[in-house]
């Protein structure tokens, strides 16, 4: 019997729900000698801002208990050498292809998408209103459900594509803000970006990340991933994709059963650079295990 | 792009070399056959559990056939987990990673290293000989004391090796730096690994004698393989660009010493 | 020279900065055989209730990465049975108790501060505002600075000891609320409690713990613990507790320097039930070791 | 209060017993000294790493002098970690936890095990017919099928042994509670350990025969000293007061099945 591994956003059809996180898996070359990124549901590239931005001094990154914080400080070449450089050798790689957008101002969200309106190659925009490395713009908007609906209204406006709306786990009900964008036109939403954290190296009585504080990722903020993807899975109607400490292919299933239509695969990439491309082949093989002749069958049916 | 494997070798020795020093010999066939100089691998120090999270980056130590060499000092639970594996057992490697040493013809070739930078420093002096055979070099190696200067044996068999000791327990007393400017007379090229203040103070001496040299670098890192962007450095002479920085996983961790001091 | 391992909480001095965190040690007895209680800056019991409760039903708790999830439901005997049977036992025990207390309406935080204002052997009291697993109360207490100000001014009100206000992590910005208890009259703050999170059973597709949502602690929450601590330090004046997978020696400098007066020790009680005491032999140590003769030199002397 | 402790253990042995089921040896003098039969203790499986982070609850298999042995099969990482652990190695346990059987004298002692459930019940028979050397005893063991019936020559040295599998392909085909039926006529005093629904099983037979019956239930659990209330199983006959549950650590893991099943 066929398998259908198909999931939809919006009317977007991915091949598999297996994404790569932004920021996690470069533009995509790096990784090509372990996997072949045409067989992946999706990748999306790493947060790319209007002006090219240097990023965060060093240390940058730090491990943590089942975990890890960065305060890489959005570092990318900018939407313009973006465009003319890295589109250029994405298109070649014959992935389906997520670019994620970043500002700190609504006009600066609006220049973004209006510059890769007509750019081939791009199935949707990831818009990050939640990264906590950047203290001015990022935070603010993901925290704040008007704010929040405005950058998905002026984003929406100006793209034909679907926009999947990025969302920050660092507010008190993140459903208010699944809400707000899904009202505003969200395609879709996407969490979880990462925690707040910080490290102190007690030796020197600094903190380990020249930034101060950084993002946690990794497995050790799961728990809290998947608790959030079920109650804004509950809360909305547009599909939710599942993000955060994602590594086994019990983690992919745990987060679609939680609701979740895709995931991404974020850290685990950094452990172990084949595994999004492993999952895929392992997702293909559980619903022939358990029986299952669809992916979507899966999506939400964990018993309540 | 290079060549990079993801591969599970099998630990053929894991055993002692120096206080809290450990020796692995990994066979390897495909990182080690793609392995240059001044490259490093990513190890993975755990079993399927999720502390330690991340793989630690380790400098190719020695590439011969298909056997991998790593010389690791235990400073925390990764290295301290790796020091219980356990021969036979299978060890999984990312590499070989980065741009290593460059090696072009020389009057003469110095490499100078200071503690655990001495690990990159024996697979570089094995392949000058060996692509260079008719050029002269020297190796210079610093330590606190005695006990930290290792694997003397393994350099000797090379090329004629000079010592430094801060205790002066064995080779001259004083810094590594010292024993440059008293050991080498004519023009060089310098290759350097080892703490910062040390491979800061041999680039400096370089620089006023306008001689060329390379330095290898150490930073945090979480992939290894230019994805995350968390293992930069500055650069000198850029500000505010998207220029500022360097990752030594890609760019690097062997640098013109101008491009990162200058 | 002598070492000053003091440090104070209002008027209220410990003999050093180790407690141990409310739920994750009983009534203090259970861990007689491994440490002496006495020696502990405090323990903090269970919480206790107006009313007895029966708790949530099983699964109450799952292990996750480098942490566990526990949705125990406030199980407890009530405070009238509490006073009756287990202060008894616990005077007898020598150590400094701290008695912490949650409601569901104002007038059961007033009551309990009430019932409990002349009970002898409590040192202080911590009030729980935060704990997720409760789905009325709780929560709502700890994300409304409002509220929590108001259960702050209550429990205030009725008592004459030090009062802890236990924050909730599973808020957008923890220094609101920080702030408000802090004016309403808070002796001190204690965080964080647990992050709200859930974990699947893929195998039965149900939620691993009956109450499906429980309570993230241990390792994995300690760089978000640490973070909020941090911001919670420079927000008040009044003493900050620090509490979020606290293991080892190292964790307890790294909150301190973050800006702690004191620390709880949780989860790592189950891992190794003679830590506590370990850590206060170890704390005097690292004070001889690292030339140091106070305790308070310690606090928020982190670089900023 | 009972003595527990919290004890650095060496490992004399860890061998395989059976599919995915190990046997580890320890000595322990203070747990092995204090241990009653159906008591437990809480190893710990990783070396300083937080994962896996808590303790797991261990069946006291057997305790003879200063060593304790226990039974366990491979499910999870715990189990796994807890397998590669070798002879001449440090482990520590926290023990022996909760309350175990109750050996009273009895016209015949019957018990009766399912799967890993034997683990407890092979100390249990150990100490009736030590305490009781008059009185009958007869153990009755139940399985999918003959390679899941473990260690039954340990068992056939101290008294009777009947078995049943499901597939018929040792002993007699079908359950243990027809083997229970079929094999023990006259009064008895019942101790089960196994999976719940045999458990039950047996627990319904005693209740009709008016036999009394004390089986040991597992739960997940983080402490395994009463302190997270985080074992709870629910009792027969009380709905929402605070009695309403019991906890197996410390209430347990041994119970009267009435207080459980009415
Ligand atoms: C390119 C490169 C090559 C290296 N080659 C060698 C080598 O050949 N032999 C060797 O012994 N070490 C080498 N190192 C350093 C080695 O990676 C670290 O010592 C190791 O990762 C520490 O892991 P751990 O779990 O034992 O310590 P952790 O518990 O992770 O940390 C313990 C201490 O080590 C520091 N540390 C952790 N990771 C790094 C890192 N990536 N770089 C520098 N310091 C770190 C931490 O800040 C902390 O102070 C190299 C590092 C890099 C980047
Ligand atoms: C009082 C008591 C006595 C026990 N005696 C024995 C024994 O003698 N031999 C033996 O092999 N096992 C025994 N168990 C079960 C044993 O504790 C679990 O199999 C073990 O903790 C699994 O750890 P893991 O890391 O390998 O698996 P995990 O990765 O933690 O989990 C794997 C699977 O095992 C289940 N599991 C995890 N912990 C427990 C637990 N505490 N109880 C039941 N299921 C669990 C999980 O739900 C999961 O399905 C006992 C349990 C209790 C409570
Ligand atoms: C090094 C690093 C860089 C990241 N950069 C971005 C980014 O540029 N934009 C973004 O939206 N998220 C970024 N993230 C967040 C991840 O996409 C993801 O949401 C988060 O890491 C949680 O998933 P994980 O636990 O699987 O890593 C980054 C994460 C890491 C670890
Ligand atoms: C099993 C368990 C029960 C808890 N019960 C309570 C409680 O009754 N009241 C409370 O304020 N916090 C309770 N907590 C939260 C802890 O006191 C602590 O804030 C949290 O676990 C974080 O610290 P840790 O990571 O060191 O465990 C409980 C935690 C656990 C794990
Ligand atoms: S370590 Fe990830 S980019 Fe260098
Ligand atoms: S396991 Fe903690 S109370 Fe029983």
């Amino acid at each position: 019997m066929a398998l259908d591994t198909r999931v939809k956003i919006g009317e977007w059809q991915l091949e598999n729900p297996i994404m790569t996180a932004s920021g996690t898996f470069g533009y995509g070359e790096e990784f090509t000698p372990f996997v072949d990124l045409a067989a992946l549901g999706a990748i999306v590239v790493k947060g790319i801002s209007l002006h090219p931005r240097p990023g965060n001094p060093p240390p940058r990154v730090v491990e943590t208990a089942s975990g890890m914080l960065n305060a890489i400080g959005l570092q990318n070449v900018g939407v313009d050498r973006f465009i003319s450089e890295k589109m250029v050798m994405i298109r070649k790689l014959g992935a389906q292809v997520v670019v994620n957008i970043l500002g700190d101002s609504l006009d600066e969200y609006r220049e973004l998408a209006a510059r890769l309106a007509d750019v081939e190659g791009i199935a949707a925009l990831e818009v990050n209103i939640s990264c906590p490395n950047v203290k001015k713009g990022g935070v603010a908007f993901g925290t704040d459900p008007l704010m929040a609906a405005k950058v998905t209204e002026v984003v929406s406006r100006q793209s034909s594509r679907p926009v999947i709306i990025k969302l920050s786990p660092n507010v008190s009900d993140i459903t208010l803000i699944a809400r707000a964008v899904e009202e505003a036109g969200a395609t879709a939403v996407s969490l979880i970006n990462t925690l707040i954290g910080m490290a102190i190296d007690i030796r020197t009585a600094r903190p380990k990340l020249a930034n101060i504080i950084g993002g946690l990722s990794g497995p050790a903020i799961k728990p809290v991933a998947l608790r959030m993807v079920y109650q804004v899975a509950s809360a909305v109607k547009i599909p939710v994709i599942g993000i955060g400490g994602i590594s086994t292919l019990d983690d992919v299933i745990e987060f679609m059963m939680a609701g979740a239509t895709a995931v991404q695969i974020g850290t685990a990439n950094f452990v172990n650079p084949a595994v999004s491309g492993e999952l895929v082949a392992g997702f293909r093989q559980y619903l022939r295990d358990t029986g299952r002749t669809t992916a979507t069958e899966l999506i939400g049916c964990v018993q309540r | 792009m290079q060549l990079q494997y993801l591969e599970n070798g099998e630990i053929l020795e894991n055993a002692v070399v120096g206080p809290d020093t450990w020796r692995m010999q990994i066979r390897s066939p495909k990182v080690a056959g793609a392995a240059q100089p001044g490259q490093f691998i990513m190890v993975s120090v755990g079993h399927e559990t999720t502390d330690p999270l991340l793989r630690r980056p380790l400098s190719i130590h020695q590439a011969k056939d298909d056997v991998l060499t790593l010389l690791y000092r235990i400073v925390g639970k990764g290295t301290k987990l790796m020091s219980f594996m356990k021969k036979g057992e299978e060890v999984s490697l990312l590499g070989p990673l980065g741009k290593g040493f460059q090696i072009k013809s020389a009057s003469h070739h110095c490499l100078v290293g200071g503690g655990l930078g001495v690990a990159p420093l024996l697979f570089l002096a094995t392949e000058i000989k060996r692509r260079l055979p008719t050029e002269t070099m020297s190796i210079l190696l610093g330590g606190r004391s005695k006990n930290e200067l290792l694997v003397l044996n393994d350099f000797q068999k090379v090329a004629p090796v000079f010592l430094a000791t801060d205790d002066g327990s064995l080779g001259m007393p004083g810094l590594v730096t010292e024993l440059l400017v008293k050991e080498v007379k004519g023009p060089a090229t310098i290759y350097t690994c080892g703490p910062a203040p040390m491979m800061k103070g041999v680039a400096q001496c370089a620089r006023d004698k306008k001689w060329s040299c390379q330095v290898s670098l150490e930073t945090m890192m979480a992939c290894g393989m230019g994805a995350c962007l968390g293992c930069t450095v500055q650069r000198s002479g850029f500000d505010e660009s998207e220029k500022k920085y360097v990752h030594v996983c890609k760019d690097g961790p062997v640098f013109e010493a101008g491009e990162i001091w200058l």
